[in-house]
C-alpha cells in the first residue's frame, strides 16, 4: 500500500502545522494520550507534549469557548469534535463568538479556530455518530466551512485552515478517512504562515474531480467518490461524460467554479448526504438556476439523504445517496 | 473509601452490615436475579459484537450494582433516564430485551426502540448528560401536578462536565422536584481519568453548588445503590428535593467494544477491581445470609441465560427493517405527502444499494461507538 | 383601535389553550412576574398562578431539557425564548432531542412542546437581539417551524402549534408584534384538543397574503407586510398584480402552494429577512425550479438579508428588505 | 452579610479598616476618579438614551465598585472580559469612551467596536455568561506560553444559571488557569431575585463543586473588591489557579433603561439599598484619611463629566456608519467577490430605506435590551 490515507495526511498536517508554529495547539476529547477515537492525532503528544496536544473534560461549549480565548490571545488552536452530533453542545460558542469575534473586533481579533468535525454516515456506528450538520454552519456568516475528500486535500486545507486567520470548521467525512489511499508529498504546499493567499485559495475553490462536459454532478464529502462511480457508469454505459465538481469550500461556495460547471455542461445534479430541506444543496441549485438558468436544459435536481434523522445503522445505506440513486437522479436530469 | 455507603462485606476483614430496611429474603433472591440478568444480556453483547451479530456495543461489565440495585429501589410509576452506559435497563422494566439487542444491531422504527412513557424509561442516550434535564422535566411535571412520582437519571462522571447537568442540577435544587442524580463514577471518561475530568475529589461535592443533598456509596454494592437510591426517592417524593449520589467504582471493560484502554491505562489496575464486581460478592452474601445457596445461584444464572439466549434468536429472526422504516416516526403523524417522493424514489431504483460501503470493517475497528 | 395586535393574539391564544387545557403550562425567563419582555404572557400568572405560568432560572437548555422530559411526562409546555440568539445555547436539546423523541420512541411519545422565538430585526435593539435563525430549524427532521404574520394567524397558530403533538418552533417576528391590528375572533379556530385536522392543517398551509397572477412573491415573517406593500407599487406603478404568499409553515414547507403560485404567475421572487446564503429562500427557490422550470419566465430571485451578522441597528434599514429592495428585486424577476 | 470582607466602613457604627497593602494615596485618589468616571458616563448614557440619543441602554448605577476596584487590581497584561453590565469598562484601559456610546447608538465597525485585542479587554458581551470561557482561555493560554497573565470576567448571579458557567469554571480549576471569576451578585437577573435562581444562599458556594477557593466582598466597597481581586490576581499569575469572587451588592437600578421594575419588586427596597453606592462612601473615606477633601473629589468628578461630554460630542459628530460598514469585517480579510453583488443591490436601490420600520418606537420601550 503506498501513498497516505485521509486519516494519516490530516496526522501529517497537524504534525507539520505544530512543527511550524508553536503557537498551534490541538486540544479536545481523547486527543492525546489515544491519538484521538479516529487517531487524527496520534503521536503528538510524543512529539509535542502535553502543552501543545490537550485532552479535555467532556463539554463541547468548554472546549470551544476556551480555544476561542486561546486564539483571542494569539494561539492557533485546533479543536476536535469527537463526532459530528457532538458539536450541538458548543454550537452556541461557535455561531455566536467564533463567527463574530473580527466583525466585533474591528476585523483586528478573529477567532483563530479551526474545528474539526468527522461527519457523515456508512461506518455502522450508533445514533448520532453519523449526522451531517454542515449546512448549519453555512448559514452562519463570519465562518469558513470546507470538506476535503481526497487525503492530498485534506492535508493541504487542512494546514490552509490554520493558517487562516479566520475560524474555519473542517468537515471531514468519516467514510472516507481509510477509503483510500494518495500519494501526500512530504512537502508543505505554500509556506506555513507567510503563503500569499495559496492558504486562503485552498479554503475557497471547488476541485474538478472528474472531466466532462455533458453533465456536472456538484457535489462534495462522502458522495463525492460516489458520484465519480457513477459518472464513470455513465461513461460506460451511455457514453456520456460527467464534470465531477468537489465543492470542497462549503461556505462561502466557489460561485464561479458552480456557475460555470452549469453553463459549460447545461445540465446539473446535486448531491449530498444531509438531509435534501435547506440543506447545502438548495443553496447550490438557487445560484445555478438564478445565474445560468438561460444555460440549462433541465432543472437541477437534487440526490441527497431525505427528511429524516440519519437511521439507526442497519438502514443506512437506504439513506445515504447511493451509486444506483446518483445514476438514477443523473438520468432524471439528462432525459428531461 | 472509607466515606462510602457500603452494606456487603467481603466475608474476610470487611464485615456485613444488616441489609437495610425494606428489603425481605424475596427482594434480595429478586435483586440477584435482576443482576445476573444485566451481566448475561452484557456478556451476551460483547459475544455477540465479536462475531459480528451486533456492533459497536457499550459493556457495564462490574457495573450492574449501579443499575439493578437503585432501580430495584424505585416505583414503577418512576422514571429512568438511562444513558448508553445502562442501555439494556428497560429489560427490568419489562421491555424485551431483543429489542436493546435489535437496537446495537442498527435496527430502528419499532423493532429498535421501545415506548418511553410506556415504561417509564426513557431511550437510551447516546449524547452526554443531555438526557438529565429530561428527568428533570419528568418529576417537575409530578410536582406540578401533585403526583408522588419521582426520577432517577444515570450519567458517568465525565458527564458531570456538560453544561447540561449544571443546569438540570440548579433546576432541580430551585423547584425541589423528585429527581434522582445518579452519577456512576467509575473514574474514566474513555481515556480521561476522573483526576483530569474535575478538581475535587468526589463528584459528591459537586452537590455544594446547588445546596443539595449527596451520599456517596460503594458502586459495586447493591444494596448500598438500593439503600441511597431508597432514602433520595422516598425524600424526593415527600417534597424533599433532589439527591445527588455518587457510586463510586471502576469501569473495568474497555468504554466499548471498539476502545482499546491500554492506550491509556494499566490493565493491571482493572485486573484488580475485578474482584469487586458486584454478583460474586452477592451471591456469597446472600450465601453467608442463608437466602441462597450455590445450586439457588446457578438456576437463576441458568435461566437468566436463556432469557438472553432466547432474546438473540428473536433478534435473529426479526428481519431487518425494509427501507420504509427510515421515514417512520419522524413525526408523531407524518404529514402523509412528506415521504411519499422520497420512497418512490428508492423504491424505484429496485434493490437495496449494491456497492460496498467503503471502509467499513477498517473504521469499525477504529472508532468508539457511544 | 379596534382589533387586537399580535401580542395580544398571542397572549389570548395562550390564555385559551391554558382555560381549555390544564396540561398547557409556559415556562421561560421572566415570563411571569412581567408577562415577558414583550408582554405576550401579561396576565397568565394572575389567572392561572404560579404552577402554570413560571420563571425560570436563566439558563437555556434547561428550560427546553426541562420542557422536554414535562411534555413526556405528559403536559404540554411552552416555552419562551426571550429573543432570537438566545436560543443557541438551548440548540442541541432542541435538534438531538425534541426533534427526536417520536423517532425514539415508536412514534408514541412525540416532545410535545412549543418554543416560541421572537426573532429579527428592525425594532433598534443591540447585538444579538434581531436574529433570524429559523433556517437552522428547517433542516432538523422532526420539527416543525412555523411563523405568523398576522394577529389573527398568530393566535390560531399558536392554539393548533400547542395542540399539535409534535414539537414546534414558533417564530415570531418581532417588528410586526404591534404593527398593525386585526379583529380576531373570541371563538376557537377549532375544537381543542379533538381538532380534526384543523389544527394540523394552519400548521402545514401557506396563506396568500394578496391575490395577483403576474408575479409571485414568496416570503414569510417581517417582509410580508413589505412584500404586500411592494406588490401595491407594482399595481399603481406599472399595474402589474402581484400574488404575495405568506409560507407561514416554514418546515415543512407548503409545496403545493409554492409550484402553483410559480405556475400560475411564472415569475417568483423569494424575500426574507435572513442572510441569503443557506436561508430558506435557497430551499423555496430549488422547489420552485425543480417542479416549475418550464412553466417560469424568468429565474427566480431572492431578496435577502445579506451574508454578514445582522448589522448594530443604526444600519439595520440597510440590512433589512426594504420595499425599495423588493421592487428592483421584482422588476429584475419581471423584465428578465 | 458579617461574611463579606468589607474595608470602607459607613463613617458611623461600621468602622473603617487599614488601606490594603498596596495601595498608596495616589491609587485610592486614581481609583476614585475610574469610579467617577464610570459613573459620570452611566448617568449621561441613561439621559441620552431618555432623549432618544441612543438606545436601550443597561445601566450600572452602583456597581461602579465592583468594576473599577476589581480593574484597579490588575496589571495591564492582564485581561478582561466584560457583560453588557459592564459595558464601558473600556474606558478604564483607553477605549474612547465615544466608541461605547456609538455602541449603544447602534454604530457597528470603526466607530462601534475597539480592539480586544490591544486593549486587553473583551467585546462588550450581550449572551449571558458565554464570554466566561474565553477569559479561561486567555489565562490558560498564558500559562501554556509560560506567561504570568491572569484573565478576569464579570458576569451577574444569573448567569451562574448557564451551563457555559459550570463548564469554565470546571476548566479552569482542571488545569489551574489563573483566571478570576468576578460575580457580580446584584441579587437580581431581570425580574428574577437570586432567591428563585439558586437553592444556594451564595454564590460562592458554588466553587465548592470546583475546588475553588472563593471570596464574598461587599459589592459597594472599591477596596474590598480591590483586595479580593489583587490576591486572585497574584495567587493565579503564580500558579495558585483560579478564584471566585462574589461580589454581593444590589441591582439600585432597573435592568435597562427599557424595563419597568415596579412590576416585579418593591422599589423601596432599591432605595434603602441606594445609600451604600460606592461613590459616596468613598470619598467620604478618602476625606476621613485626610487623602482628598470636599474641592479634589469636585474637581474629579467635574473632569470627569467633562470628559464625557466630549466623548457625547464625539459621539455625535461622527457620522453615521454608511450602509457599506455592514459588510465590514465579517472575516479577517473580506473575500473580495463576496459582498460585491450585495454592496451593488444596496447601492443601486439608491438613498436609504424611506419606508418607516412598522413600529419602532412602540417595541422600543416594550423590549428589554440585553
Ligand atoms: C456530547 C457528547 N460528547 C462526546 C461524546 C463521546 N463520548 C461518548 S462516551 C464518552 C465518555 C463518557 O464518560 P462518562 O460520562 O464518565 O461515562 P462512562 O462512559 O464512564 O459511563 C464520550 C466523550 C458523546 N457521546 N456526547
Ligand atoms: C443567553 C441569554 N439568555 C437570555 C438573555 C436575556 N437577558 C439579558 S440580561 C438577563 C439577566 C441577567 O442577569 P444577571 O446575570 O444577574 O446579570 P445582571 O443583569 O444582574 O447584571 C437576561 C435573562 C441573554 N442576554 N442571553
Ligand atoms: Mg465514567
Ligand atoms: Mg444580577
Amino acid at each position: 500500500m503506498t501513498g497516505s490515507t485521509m486519516v494519516e495526511a490530516l496526522n501529517l498536517a497537524l504534525h507539520q502545522a505544530m512543527d511550524a508554529d508553536d503557537r498551534v495547539i490541538v486540544l479536545g476529547e481523547d486527543v492525546a494520550k489515544t491519538g484521538g477515537v479516529f487517531r487524527v492525532t496520534q503521536g503528538l503528544l510524543d512529539r509535542f507534549g502535553k502543552d501543545r496536544i490537550i485532552d479535555t473534560p467532556l463539554a463541547e461549549a468548554g472546549i470551544v469557548g476556551s480555544a476561542i480565548g486561546m486564539a483571542i490571545y494569539g494561539l492557533l488552536p485546533v479543536v476536535e469534535i469527537q463526532f459530528d452530533a457532538f458539536v450541538y453542545p458548543g454550537f452556541e460558542q461557535i455561531v455566536v463568538h467564533a463567527a463574530r469575534y473580527a466583525w466585533r473586533t474591528q476585523g483586528q481579533v478573529p477567532a483563530s479556530i479551526v474545528i474539526r468535525i468527522p461527519f457523515g454516515g456508512g461506518v455502522r456506528a450508533p445514533e448520532l455518530h453519523s449526522d451531517s450538520p454542515e449546512a448549519l454552519f453555512c448559514h452562519v456568516p463570519g465562518l469558513k466551512v470546507v470538506c476535503p475528500t481526497t487525503p492530498r486535500d485534506a492535508r493541504d486545507m487542512l494546514l490552509a485552515a490554520i493558517e487562516d486567520p479566520d475560524p474555519v470548521v473542517f468537515m471531514e467525512p468519516k467514510r472516507i478517512y481509510r477509503a483510500g489511499r494518495q500519494e501526500v508529498p512530504e512537502e508543505l504546499p505554500f509556506e506555513f504562515g507567510n503563503s500569499n493567499g495559496e492558504a486562503s485559495a485552498l479554503l475557497s475553490t471547488a476541485r474538478t474531480a472528474r472531466e466532462g462536459s455533458d453533465l456536472a454532478i456538484l457535489t462534495y464529502g462522502s458522495t463525492v467518490p460516489l458520484s465519480v462511480e457513477a459518472a464513470d457508469h455513465l461513461a460506460a454505459d451511455r457514453g456520456i461524460e460527467t464534470k465531477v465538481v468537489d465543492l470542497r469550500s462549503l461556505f462561502p461556495l466557489d460561485v464561479d467554479a458552480i456557475v460555470s460547471a452549469a453553463q459549460e455542461c447545461g445540465r446539473v445534479l446535486v448531491v449530498h448526504e444531509a438531509p435534501r430541506s435547506g440543506g447545502l444543496g438548495a443553496e447550490v441549485s438557487s445560484l445555478v438556476h438564478e445565474r445560468a438558468m438561460l444555460d440549462l436544459e433541465a432543472p437541477v435536481l437534487r440526490v441527497t439523504g431525505f427528511d429524516v434523522p440519519f437511521p439507526q445503522f442497519a438502514n443506512e445505506d437506504d439513506y445515504i445517496p447511493s451509486v444506483d440513486r446518483i445514476l438514477q437522479g443523473a438520468y432524471r436530469v439528462l432525459d428531461f | 473509601m472509607g466515606d462510602l455507603l457500603r452494606i456487603i462485606g467481603n466475608g474476610k476483614d470487611v464485615p456485613d452490615h444488616p441489609v437495610p430496611d425494606g428489603l425481605g429474603d424475596k427482594d434480595l433472591i429478586e435483586l440477584y436475579r435482576w443482576l445476573v440478568l444485566l451481566r448475561s444480556f452484557d456478556e451476551r453483547a460483547v459475544a455477540l459484537q465479536r462475531q459480528g451479530r451486533i456492533g459497536t456495543y457499550a459493556l457495564y461489565w462490574g457495573e450492574e450494582a449501579t443499575q439493578a440495585g437503585s432501580l430495584y429501589a424505585l416505583e414503577e410509576t418512576d422514571w429512568i433516564f438511562p444513558s448508553y452506559r445502562q442501555n439494556s435497563i428497560g429489560i427490568l422494566r419489562g421491555v424485551p430485551p431483543s429489542v436493546i439487542l435489535a437496537w446495537w444491531r442498527g435496527y430502528g422504527g419499532n423493532t429498535g426502540f421501545y415506548d418511553t412513557r410506556h415504561f417509564r424509561t426513557g431511550p437510551i442516550c447516546v449524547p452526554i448528560g443531555t438526557h438529565i434535564p429530561h428527568a428533570v422535566g419528568t418529576s417537575w411535571a409530578a410536582k406540578l401536578r401533585g403526583e408522588r412520582t419521582a426520577s432517577l437519571a444515570w450519567f458517568g462522571e465525565g458527564a458531570t462536565s456538560e453544561g447540561d447537568f449544571h443546569e438540570a442540577m440548579n433546576f432541580a435544587s430551585v423547584f425541589k422536584t423528585a429527581t434522582i442524580f445518579f452519577c456512576t463514577n467509575n473514574q474514566w471518561a474513555i481515556s480521561t481519568p476522573v483526576s483530569q475530568q474535575m478538581a475535587t475529589k468526589t463528584v459528591a461535592e459537586k452537590a455544594l453548588a446547588y445546596a443539595m443533598p449527596a451520599v456517596r456509596v460503594d458502586g459495586f454494592d447493591p444494596l448500598a445503590c438500593w439503600k441511597a437510591t431508597k432514602d433520595a426517592a422516598d425524600r424526593g417524593r415527600a417534597g424533599g428535593g433532589p439527591t445527588l449520589i455518587e457510586a463510586f467504582c471502576y469501569r473495568i471493560g474497555a468504554h466499548g467494544t471498539a476502545d482499546d484502554p491500554r492506550l491509556y491505562r494499566d490493565e493491571s489496575e482493572a485486573e484488580k477491581w475485578k474482584s469487586h464486581e458486584p454478583l460474586g460478592s452477592m451471591a456469597s452474601f446472600l450465601e453467608r445470609l442463608g437466602v441462597l445457596d450455590a445450586s439457588g445461584a446457578e438456576k437463576i444464572r441458568h435461566e437468566a441465560k436463556q432469557t438472553i439466549i432466547d432474546a438473540v434468536t428473536e433478534m435473529e429472526t426479526t428481519p431487518t427493517p425494509g427501507l420504509e422504516v427510515i421515514f417512520d416516526n419522524v413525526y408523531a403523524k407524518n404529514p402523509p405527502w412528506m415521504f411519499a417522493e422520497g420512497l418512490e424514489e428508492l423504491r424505484s431504483v429496485g434493490q437495496r444499494e449494491l456497492v460496498k460501503p467503503l471502509n467499513a470493517p477498517d473504521t469499525q475497528t477504529e472508532e468508539e461507538g457511544a
